[in-house]
C-alpha cells in the first residue's frame, strides 16, 4: 500500500490541530478539554499504527520521504562574479527509516497514555493540554526530520512545552527544576547548533553541473547530502588542501572534535552521567503524565540524536571513541544503579534507574555492530515503556497517598491489589526478566558489547544484578510489608487510569516475547552505516 | 604675485600684521598699568576692599546665582551665531551658485527661523523679572 | 590623486531621489508650526497621526523608488548625489524601510501609550513626535553615505534629536517627582538624557578623530577614495591607520552600545520615556550599524584583500572582539538585572554583539552575504525589541502606584492571568530574544552563525551559542514572572495602538521565525554587493 | 609642521577626555567634550593644509563639525538647565538617581 | 599700502609694521580723547549747555586732565575678588577691539592688513570682548557687577546676531569678505552705487544692532546707573575702569569705520565730479558723520527697557536680517543674473 498523502506532515502537526482547537474552548470546561486533548493524542497514534503497519523494511525510505523547499537563499552573486548560482539550502525535509519508525510509535503511545494519565492535573488544564500537544509535535519532528535545521529546530520546540509543564504544574520546587532543565538542554542543543552549523557550511556544501552549463553551489542543511559529502573521498570536506585555500575542509581532527562535541550536546539529553543533574530535578518535581514523557521519550531523543548524528555521519571517529562510549556507558550504568540502591524516595529511584538503564543503551551503541545498536534501540522503546508505565503508577500511588517516600509507603497490595501487581510487573520488566521487553533490550546489549569490549561487558553484569536489587527492594517495599493505617481508605485504579497501563503492561509483554516486532525494522537502518565503518575502518 | 607660493606667503603676512596688531593690543594696557603703578598710590584699608553694596555691609556670596533665562539666551545665540558660519561663504560664492542655492539656504534659515519661533511662542523671548 | 571637488549644486532631480528624507523633514517642519499654532486645549496625538502618516509616506516613496529602479534596469544602478555625497542605492534602502518600519511602529505605539490623560502621557507629547522624524532622517541619512561628512552629519541629527527625546518627562515622572519627600526630586529623564549627552558627544568624538586621520592619510572624504588610497599609504602609516580606526570603532561601539562602550545604555534606557528606549534600542543601533558596515565594506576590505597587509584581517578582527564582548557582558550582567527597561537595554547590548558580527566577517566567494545577514537580523532585532518594549510600556502603564517607577520585573507577575495575549505576545518575544525558535531572533543568530562558521570563526560560533544559553536564564525570568506567578492584583488595560503594535510585531516575528525565505530573498533580489554597497567613484 | 598640529590636537583631545570622564561639575564636563571637537578640527585643518594630499574638503569638514558641534552644546546645556531645575546642583557625582 | 607683501618677511618690515601700528594706535588715542570731549560738547550743545571748557582753550584739554587723574587714582581691589581674572580682563576687553582695526582700509592705498576674511575677523573677534565683560562681573564677586556682567553679555550675544546677519546682504551683493572687495564693490561714482541705498534693511539693522554693541544710548542698560549703580565696572577703579572706558570708544572707532566700508562707500566721493577729493577725506568725513550720529542718538533717545531691548532684538531685527538676506537674493535673482 502505498500512501500519497503527505502522511508524514499530518502526523507531525497533527497535534497542533489539538492544540488549535484547544485554543478555541473555554478554559473551566475541564472534561471538554481533557478529551478533546486525549482525541487529539490518538489522531498521531492512529497514524503512526498505519505507518508501522505499512512500513515495508525491504525497501527502506522510498515511500516515507517528503521534501520541500523550506529555505533557499540565494547568496550574493556580484560579488564573485556571477558566472555560477549559488544558494544556502534548507529543505523541509520528513523521512521515515527502521530507526525512527519504532521511536515514532512509542511516542504517540507515550503522549497518548500521558494524556489519560493527566487526569491528575488539578488546575490551567487548557494551558497544559496545550503544552502537552506541542510537546508532541516537537517529538515526532524530532524523530522524523532529515534536515539538520528542522531537526534543531523540532528538538527545540520540546524545551518550551516542558518548561512550562514543569515549571507550572511541578511539585515545590518547580521552577528551580524548570530552569536547570532549560539551561542544561539550552546548553546540550547549542552545541549541538555549533556543530550543524559548523557542518552545513563545510560538509553541506557541494557543487554540480546543471544542465546549461551554469555551475551551482550551495550549501545544504540535508542530511542526505551532509551524511553523502562526508562519507565520499572526493567531496569537498574531505579533500585535504595544503594552504587551506578549500575552506570547506574537514579535518580528521575536527571530526573528532565534531562527535565528541555531539556526544556532549546529546550527552546532556540522555544523560551521560556528568550531566545527569537536571534530569534528576525533573523527574523529582515534574507531574507524573510529564515526567512519563520525559523519562519515556524525551531522554530517547538525546539517544536517536548520538545515533543519527553522531554513529552514522562519524563512524569512523565513533569507532576511535568506542571504548570511551562504552566506559561511559559502564559509569551510567553503575553509577545509577548504586544511587539508585540508597535512595529513599521512589520517585528518586526510578530517575537513578532511568539513568542506569540510558547507560545500557550507550554501552550497546559502543559495540559498533549491529546486535549491540539493535539492542540499544530496542532497550529505547522498552525503557520508553516502561518507565512510562512506572511513572504512570508513581503519579496514581502519589494522588492517592501524597507521598513517594520508601519507608511511609508500604502494602499498598492490599488496598490496591491492580496497580501493585502492575507496579511489580513493570519492576520485573525493568530489572530485566526474560519474557518482559527489557530483558531483550539488555540481552542484545550485552551481547553485543561483549563482541566488542569483553572486560567491560564483564562488569557490566554487575551492573544488571545491582538493578535487580534495587528494583525489587523498592517494589517490594511499596507493594509488600506493614501498611500505613492513613493508607487502609484508598482506592484501586479507575477505568481511567488502568487504560493506559494495561495498554503500556501489554506491550511491555508483547515486546519481550516477540522482540522482531521492532528488530524487523531496525535492521535495514543500521546496515549502511555498518558498511560504511567496516569499508573506512577496514579498509 | 607671481606664483602660488609667494601668493601664500602674502596671504600669510597678513596674519602677521593681525599678530602685530594683538600684541599692540596686549603692549598698551600693560604699559599703562605699570606707569600707572608707579604714578598712583597704595594704601589699602579693609573699608576700600570691601565689596562694595551701597554702603552697606555685603550679604552673602556676591557671585549670586543668576537666571537661567541666561542661558537661553546663549543657547539662541550659538544657533544662530554658528549659522553665519555658513551664511557668509554661501553669500561670498552666491553668484556662482544660482538658484537652487538660494533655495537651500532658504531651507536652512527656515529651520532656523522655525526654532526661533518656537523660543518666541515657548516665551524664551520674554524677559520678566532681572 | 587629489581631485578637486567641482562644486555641484542640488537639482530637482536630486531632491527627487531624497524624497524619503525630505519627507520626513518638511513634515517636521509643518508639525512643527502646527504645534504651535495649535490652542493648548487640543490634543496633541493629531501630531502624533501626522507624523505616523509622513513615516509611511516616506516609507512608501523608498518603495516607489526601488521599484522605480527596477523597472528601469535588470541591475538597479545606485546613484550618487551631489558628488557621491549621498548614495541612493539599494542597501541604502532596505535599511531605510527597516528604520521606517520601526519609527512607524513606534510612533503608532506611543499613540496608544502616551494618550492624552494616561500616566504615560509626556509634558511635551507635540515635541515627541516631531522630534521622531529628523530623529529617523538622521538614521536614513546615515545608511545612505559615500562620504564621511555626510555620515557624521546623519549621525548627529540622529543624536541630537534624540538626546530631546530621551529628556521628555511622562506625567508619571511629574508625580514622581512630586511624591518623592526628599531633597532631591526626581529627574530620571533629565538625568538620562545628560548621560547620553555626554556618552554620544565622546562617541562622535571619538568618531570624528578617527575619521580625521583617515582623511588626514588620504585627502578625501569620500569613503571610496579612501578605500583605494588606503590600499597605497598603508604601508608608511600603519600606526595612524589603525589608530583611525580603533578610534572609530570605539564610536561606533558606543552608539551601537556594544559592551565595552555599553555601560550608558542601561541609564539612558531606564530614564527614558519607554517609546524613545526602544527607538534607541532599534534605530540607533540598526543605523550605526549599516553605516559601519558601509564604512568598513568601503574603507577596509579592499585593503584586506591585497596580499602581505594585515590590517584588514586585524581590524575585523577587533571588530569580532567588540562583538564577543559584547554578547558575553551584555548577556552576563543581564542576570542579575530587575529593572525590565535595564534588562532590556543589556540584552540590546548582547543584541549588538550579533548585529556586528557580519561586519567583522571576512568576505570572499564561500561567504558573500554579510550584508543579508545583518539586515536580516537587524530585521529580527526590530520587531521583537519594539514588541518587548510596548509589552513593557502596556504592563507599566497599567501600575499607577506612585511610589514605584513600575518597570521592574515583578511588574509582570501572574502578566499571563492578567492580559493572557499580551503575555503570548511576550513569550514569542521572549524566544526571538533568547534566540529560540520558531522565531525571526533564531533565524537571525542562525545565519549569522553560518556566516561565522563559513568563515572558520568557530570561537565566535562557539560565543553566540553560548551567551544565548546564558540569556535563556534572563529571559526565563521574565516567563517565570507572567506564567508560573500568581495573579498580581492590577488589571491590564491594553491600548488599542500599543496592542496593534505588538500584535503587528509578533506576527512579524513569527512569520521570520517561519518563513525567513521572503525578507532573504527579497533582500538578495534587490540587492547586489558591486552595485549597492561598494562606493566607487565613477 | 604637520607633526606639532597632530600632537597639539591628540593632547587636547587626551585632555578632553580625562576631563570629560574625571571632572565633577557637569558644565566642565560639557566644556571638555567641546575641547575634544576642537581637537578634531585643528586635525582636520592641519590636514587639509599639510596633509598627504591637501584638501580644502578638511575645511569643510571642520565647519561641518563646528556647527554640529555648537548644536550638541546647545542641546547639552539645555539638557543640563532641565536637570539643574530638578536636581539643584550641577555636581556629575550627584547624579546618581538612575541605576537606583 | 602693500604692507609685507613681499616674502620672506624680515625683522625690519615687521618693525615698520609696528611702528605704523604705533601711529594708529596714537591716532586712536587721539580720536578716544577728543571724541569724549567732542560728545559732552555735542550732547552739551544738544541741551543747551556749554560742556567743558575749563581746561584749557575750549575745554580741549579737559579730557587729558581726566585720563591723567584716572592714571594716579589708587587702584583698588576688592578683597573678595579673583584677582587674577579682575586685573585679566579690562585688558582681555581691550586686546580684541584694538586688534580688529586691522582690517579697516582707509582708502585704496592706506589699510594694513588685507584679509580676505576681513569681516568675519572683525566679528569674530569683537565678540570675544562680551566674554572679557562678564569676566570682569563675575570676578569682582559683587552682586551688581555680576548682574550688570551678565545683562550685557545677553545684550551684546542678543545683537551680534542680527548684526553679522545684517552685512551679510552686503557680502552677498560684493562677492567678497574682504572689506577692500566690498568698498571696490561700491564704486560706481554716485552715492546710489554705495550699500546704503540697496541695503536700507541691512543698514538700518546693523546700525541699530551696533548702537547696542557699543552699550550706548538708548541700550545703554548695562551701565543703567539707575539700575546698577554702573553694571559690570562698579567695582572697577583708576586705569582699569580706564581701559573699559577706552575699549568702549574704540570700538566706536571700529564700528563707525566698518559703517563707512560696508555701507557708506569707504573712500569713494559721493558724486563722480568730486573725485578729486583725496579718498581719505570722504572716509573722514563719512566716519565723523556716524560718530556724530551716534552721540546725537545719545542727546536724543531715552533708555529703552531691557524687556524692549531683548524683544527688538530677537522678534524683530534677526527676523529683518533674514528677510533681507533672501530679498537681495531674489533681487539678484529677478533683475541682475
Amino acid at each position: 500500500m502505498t500512501i500519497d498523502w503527505p502522511i508524514l506532515s499530518f502526523l507531525v502537526f497533527s497535534p497542533l490541530v489539538g492544540a488549535a482547537v484547544l485554543l478555541a474552548m473555554p478554559s473551566q470546561r475541564m472534561r471538554l478539554l481533557r478529551w478533546t486533548a486525549i482525541i487529539a493524542t490518538l489522531l498521531p497514534l492512529a497514524l503512526a499504527i498505519v505507518l508501522y503497519i505499512d512500513y515495508d523494511p525491504s525497501k527502506p525510505g522510498t515511500a516515507y520521504d517528503e521534501q520541500a523547499t523550506w529555505i533557499s537563499i540565494p547568496l550574493d552573486k556580484t560579488a564573485i562574479g556571477g558566472e555560477a548560482t549559488y544558494d544556502l539550502h534548507f529543505d523541509y525535509s520528513l523521512s521515515l527509516d527502521g530507526l525512527s519508525l519504532p521511536l515514532v510509535l512509542l511516542t504517540t503511545i507515550v503522549a497518548s497514555m500521558a494524556a489519560l494519565a493527566s487526569i491528575s492535573i488539578r488546575k490551567r488544564w487548557k494551558s497544559y493540554y496545550f503544552w502537552l500537544l506541542v510537546l508532541e509535535c516537537g517529538m515526532l519532528g524530532v524523530f522524523l526530520a532529515r534536515d539538520l535545521l528542522m531537526f534543531f529546530i523540532f528538538f527545540e520546540i520540546t524545551l518550551i512545552p516542558m518548561l512550562f509543564l514543569v515549571g507550572i504544574w511541578g511539585l515545590f520546587d518547580r521552577e528551580r527544576a524548570a530552569i536547570r532543565f532549560l539551561l542544561y538542554n539550552g546548553l546540550g542543543s547549542a552545541i549541538m547548533l555549533v556543530v550543524f552549523v559548523i557542518l552545513v557550511v563545510t560538509a553541506g556544501f557541494s557543487y554540480e553541473q546543471t544542465a546549461a552549463g551554469m555551475a551551482h553551489f550551495g550549501y545544504s542543511g540535508s542530511y542526505d547530502v551532509i551524511a553523502a559529502n562526508l562519507s565520499d573521498p572526493q567531496a569537498y570536506a574531505n579533500q585535504f588542501s595544503q594552504a587551506g585555500e578549500n575552506p570547506f575542509y574537514l579535518s580528521d581532527t575536527m571530526q573528532t572534535v565534531l562527535f565528541i562535541l555531539l556526544l556532549i550536546a546529546f550527552g546532556i539529553k540522555l544523560p551521560i552521567v556528568p550531566f545527569h543533574t537536571w534530569m534528576l530535578d525533573v523527574h523529582k518535581e515534574a507531574p507524573a503524565p510529564v515526567v512519563m514523557i520525559h523519562s519515556g521519550i524525551l531522554l530517547k531523543m538525546g539517544a536517536y540524536g548520538l545515533i543519527r548524528f553522531g554513529f552514522f555521519l562519524f563512524p569512523e571517529q565513533a569507532d576511535k571513541c568506542s571504548t570511551l562510549l562504552a566506559i561511559l556507558g559502564l559509569i551510567n550504568l553503575l553509577y545509577g544503579a548504586v544511587i539508585a540502591f540508597r535512595q529513599t524516595e521512589l520517585r528518586l529511584v526510578l530517575a537513578y534507574s532511568s539513568l542506569s538503564h540510558m547507560g545500557i543503551v550507550l554501552l550497546g551503541l559502543s559495540a559498533l555492530n549491529e546486535i549491540g545498536m539493535q539492542g540499544a534501540v530496542f532497550q529505547l522503546i522498552s525503557h520508553g515503556l516502561i518507565s512510562a508505565l512506572l511513572f504512570l503508577l508513581l503519579g496514581a500511588f502519589y494522588e492517592r497517598t501524597s507521598t513517594t517516600k520508601l519507608d511511609e509507603l508500604g502494602g499498598l497490595a492490599r488496598t490496591m491489589p491492580f496497580m501493585a501487581g502492575a507496579l511489580l510487573a513493570a519492576g520485573l520488566a525493568s530489572l530485566g526478566l526474560p519474557g518482559l521487553s527489557g530483558f531483550v533490550g539488555e540481552l542484545l546489549s550485552l551481547l553485543g558489547v561483549f563482541d566488542s569490549h569483553r572486560v567491560i561487558a564483564s562488569i557490566a553484569v554487575v551492573g544488571i544484578i545491582l538493578t535487580a536489587v534495587y528494583v525489587l527492594r523498592a517494589v517490594m517495599g511499596v507493594s509488600f510489608g506493614t501498611m500505613h493505617p492513613r493508607f487502609e481508605s484508598v482506592k484501586d485504579a479507575r477505568f481511567i487510569e488502568a487504560l493506559p497501563i494495561v495498554v503500556l503492561l501489554a506491550l511491555v509483554v508483547l515486546l519481550g516475547i516477540y522482540p522482531a516486532f521492532v528488530t524487523e525494522q531496525l535492521h535495514h537502518s543500521f546496515d549502511s552505516m555498518l558498511q560504511q565503518l567496516n569499508l573506512r575502518v577496514g579498509g | 604675485m607671481t606664483n602660488g607660493g609667494e601668493r601664500v606667503n602674502t596671504y600669510m603676512n597678513q596674519y602677521i600684521i593681525v599678530a602685530i596688531f594683538i600684541l599692540l593690543g596686549i603692549l598698551l594696557p600693560v604699559a599703562a598699568l605699570t606707569v600707572g603703578r608707579l604714578l598712583r598710590p597704595h594704601k589699602p584699608t579693609d573699608p576700600k576692599q570691601a565689596t562694595y553694596e551701597s554702603g552697606n555691609e555685603p550679604v552673602g556670596e556676591g557671585q549670586v546665582r543668576f537666571n537661567v533665562r541666561y542661558y537661553h539666551y546663549a543657547l539662541m545665540f550659538v544657533i544662530f551665531d554658528v549659522e553665519t558660519v555658513f551664511l557668509y561663504p554661501w553669500a561670498v560664492a552666491y553668484k556662482k551658485l544660482g538658484l537652487f542655492a538660494m533655495v537651500e539656504m532658504l531651507l536652512f534659515a527656515a529651520m532656523l527661523v522655525l526654532g526661533l519661533a518656537y523660543a518666541w511662542k515657548k516665551k524664551v523671548l520674554t524677559w520678566n523679572s532681572i | 590623486m587629489a581631485y578637486e571637488r567641482t562644486l555641484q549644486s542640488m537639482t530637482w532631480a536630486d531632491a527627487g531621489h531624497m524624497a524619503p528624507e525630505l519627507i520626513l523633514i518638511a513634515m517636521m517642519a509643518l508639525l512643527i508650526i502646527v504645534d504651535l499654532v495649535l490652542p493648548r486645549r487640543i490634543d496633541r496625538s493629531i501630531i502624533g497621526w501626522l507624523s505616523l502618516a509622513s513615516l509611511i509616506g516616506s516609507f512608501v516613496s523608498v518603495v516607489w523608488h526601488i521599484q522605480d529602479q527596477a523597472d528601469q534596469s535588470q541591475e538597479s544602478i545606485a546613484l550618487g548625489l551631489l558628488n557621491d555625497n549621498y548614495r541612493i542605492d539599494d542597501f541604502g534602502a532596505m535599511f531605510k524601510l527597516l528604520l521606517l518600519t520601526a519609527a512607524a511602529l513606534i510612533a503608532l505605539w506611543s499613540l496608544g501609550s502616551m494618550k492624552r490623560g494616561t500616566r504615560g502621557q509626556l509634558d511635551h507629547q507635540g515635541e515627541y513626535y516631531y522630534l521622531l522624524l529628523p530623529a529617523t532622517a538622521g538614521a536614513m541619512l546615515m545608511t545612505s553615505t559615500g562620504d564621511l561628512i555626510t555620515l557624521y552629519t546623519g549621525l548627529e541629527l540622529l543624536s541630537i534629536s534624540t538626546y530631546v527625546l530621551v529628556g521628555l518627562r511622562t506625567k508619571r515622572d511629574v508625580a514622581l517627582q512630586a511624591a518623592s519627600s526628599e531633597e532631591k526630586v526626581s529627574a530620571k529623564p533629565a538625568e538620562a538624557a545628560f548621560k547620553y549627552v555626554v556618552t554620544g558627544g565622546i562617541s562622535s568624538a571619538f568618531i570624528l578623530f578617527g575619521m580625521s586621520y583617515l582623511y588626514g592619510l588620504t585627502g578625501s572624504t569620500h569613503v571610496g577614495e579612501i578605500g583605494s588610497m588606503l590600499t597605497q599609504t598603508v604601508d608608511s602609516f600603519r600606526g595612524l591607520i589603525y589608530m583611525a580606526f580603533f578610534f572609530m570603532i570605539a564610536g561606533f561601539g558606543i552608539k551601537i552600545a556594544a559592551a565595552p562602550f555599553h555601560a550608558w545604555a542601561p541609564d539612558v534606557y531606564e530614564g527614558a520615556p519607554t517609546p524613545v528606549s526602544a527607538f534607541l534600542a532599534v534605530i540607533s543601533k540598526a543605523a550605526a550599524a549599516a553605516a559601519l558596515f558601509r564604512l568598513f565594506y568601503n574603507l577596509v576590505f579592499p585593503e584586506s584583500l591585497s596580499n602581505g597587509n594585515t590590517i584588514g584581517h586585524d581590524l575585523f578582527r577587533a571588530v569580532l572582539a567588540v562583538a564577543a564582548c559584547a554578547m558575553l557582558v551584555g548577556t552576563l550582567s543581564a542576570l542579575r538585572q530587575h529593572n525590565m527597561k535595564r534588562l532590556l537595554a543589556l540584552s540590546g547590548v548582547a543584541n549588538a554583539g550579533y548585529l556586528i558580527v557580519p561586519i567583522g566577517l571576512s568576505f570572499y566567494g564561500a561567504h558573500s552575504n554579510n550584508a543579508a545577514e545583518l539586515f536580516f537580523y537587524a530585521a529580527a532585532y526590530l520587531f521583537m525589541n519594539i514588541g518587548a518594549f510596548a509589552v513593557l510600556s502596556i504592563v507599566a502603564g497599567a501600575r499607577d502606584s506612585e511610589s514605584d517607577d513600575s518597570v521592574q520585573l515583578r511588574t509582570f507577575e501572574g502578566l499571563y492571568h492578567r492580559a493572557p495575549w499580551t503575555a503570548s505576545a511576550m513569550i514569542i518575544f521572549v524566544l526571538s530574544l533568547a534566540g529560540l525558535p520558531i522565531s525571526g531572533g533564531f533565524f537571525g543568530k542562525l545565519f549569522i552563525m553560518m556566516g561565522a562558521a563559513s568563515t572558520h570563526a568557530y570561537w565566535l560560533v562557539a560565543i553566540m551559542a553560548g551567551s544565548s544559553v546564558i540569556s535563556y536564564y534572563v529571559y526565563f525570568g521574565i516567563v517565570r514572572q507572567m506564567f508560573m506567578r500568581s495573579s498580581g492584583d492590577v488589571s491590564v488595560h491594553v491600548p488599542a495602538a500599543s496592542g496593534t503594535v505588538v500584535w503587528l510585531c509578533a506576527a512579524a516575528t513569527l512569520v521570520l521565525g517561519v518563513y525567513p525565505n521572503g525578507l532573504l530573498h527579497w533582500f538578495e533580489h534587490v540587492f547586489s554587493v558591486v552595485n549597492d554597497l561598494l562606493v566607487l567613484r565613477r | 609642521m604637520l607633526a606639532s598640529y597632530l600632537t597639539m590636537a591628540a593632547i587636547l583631545f587626551c585632555i578632553g577626555l580625562y576631563g570629560a570622564f574625571v571632572k565633577r561639575n557637569a558644565v566642565v564636563v560639557l566644556l571638555s567634550i567641546e575641547l575634544m571637537l576642537n581637537a578634531v578640527n585643528l586635525n582636520l585643518v592641519a590636514f587639509s593644509k599639510y596633509g598627504m594630499i591637501p584638501s580644502l574638503t578638511g575645511q569643510v569638514f571642520a565647519l561641518f563639525t563646528i556647527a554640529v558641534a555648537a548644536a550638541e552644546a546647545a542641546v547639552g546645556v539645555a539638557v543640563l538647565i532641565a536637570l539643574f531645575r530638578a536636581r539643584g546642583t550641577v555636581k556629575a557625582d550627584e547624579f546618581d538617581e538612575l541605576r537606583r | 599700502m602693500d604692507w609685507l607683501s613681499a616674502s620672506p618677511v624680515t625683522w625690519y618690515d615687521a618693525l615698520f609694521v609696528f611702528l605704523w601700528g604705533v601711529v594708529l594706535m596714537l591716532v586712536v588715542l587721539g580720536f578716544v580723547t577728543y571724541a569724549i570731549y567732542f560728545e559732552r560738547k555735542v550732547i552739551g550743545w544738544m541741551q543747551f549747555r556749554r560742556g567743558p571748557n575749563r581746561v584749557g582753550p575750549f575745554g580741549l584739554l579737559q579730557t587729558v586732565a581726566d585720563i591723567l587723574k584716572l592714571l594716579i587714582k589708587e587702584d583698588t581691589i576688592p578683597r573678595k575678588a579673583d584677582r587674577l581674572l579682575f586685573v585679566l580682563a579690562p585688558v582681555l576687553a581691550f586686546i580684541p577691539s584694538f586688534a580688529v582695526l586691522a582690517v579697516i582700509p582707509y582708502t585704496q592705498k592706506l589699510y594694513f592688513a588685507d584679509l580676505n576674511v576681513g569681516l568675519l575677523y572683525y566679528v569674530a573677534l569683537s565678540g570675544i570682548s562680551t566674554l572679557a565683560i562678564v569676566l570682569g562681573g563675575w570676578a569682582s564677586n559683587n552682586k551688581y557687577a555680576l548682574l550688570g556682567g551678565m545683562r550685557s553679555a545677553a545684550q551684546m550675544i542678543s545683537y551680534e546676531v542680527p548684526l553679522v546677519i545684517s552685512v551679510t546682504g552686503v557680502v552677498l551683493m560684493s562677492g567678497t569678505l574682504n572689506l577692500r572687495g566690498i568698498v571696490d564693490a561700491q564704486s560706481g561714482g554716485w552715492f546710489w552705487d554705495w550699500n546704503f541705498l540697496p541695503q536700507i534693511i541691512g543698514f538700518a539693522v546693523f546700525v541699530i544692532a551696533a548702537i547696542s554693541e557699543l552699550n550706548r544710548t538708548p541700550f545703554d542698560l548695562p551701565e543703567a546707573e539707575s539700575e546698577l549703580v554702573a553694571g559690570y565696572h562698579v567695582e572697577y577703579s583708576g586705569f582699569r575702569f580706564a581701559f573699559f572706558m577706552l575699549t568702549e570708544y574704540v570700538y566706536v572707532y571700529a564700528i563707525a569705520g566698518l559703517a563707512t566700508t560696508l555701507f557708506l562707500g569707504g573712500w569713494h566721493a559721493p558724486a563722480p565730479f568730486l573725485d578729486f577729493i583725496p579718498g581719505i577725506i570722504w572716509f573722514a568725513l563719512k566716519f565723523a558723520f556716524i560718530v556724530f550720529f551716534l552721540f546725537w542718538l545719545r542727546a536724543t533717545l531715552p533708555r529703552i527697557r531691557i524687556d524692549q531691548l531683548m524683544g527688538l532684538g530677537w522678534k524683530l531685527l534677526l527676523p529683518l536680517s533674514l528677510a533681507n538676506i533672501f530679498l537681495t537674493a531674489l533681487f539678484y535673482e529677478l533683475f541682475q543674473r
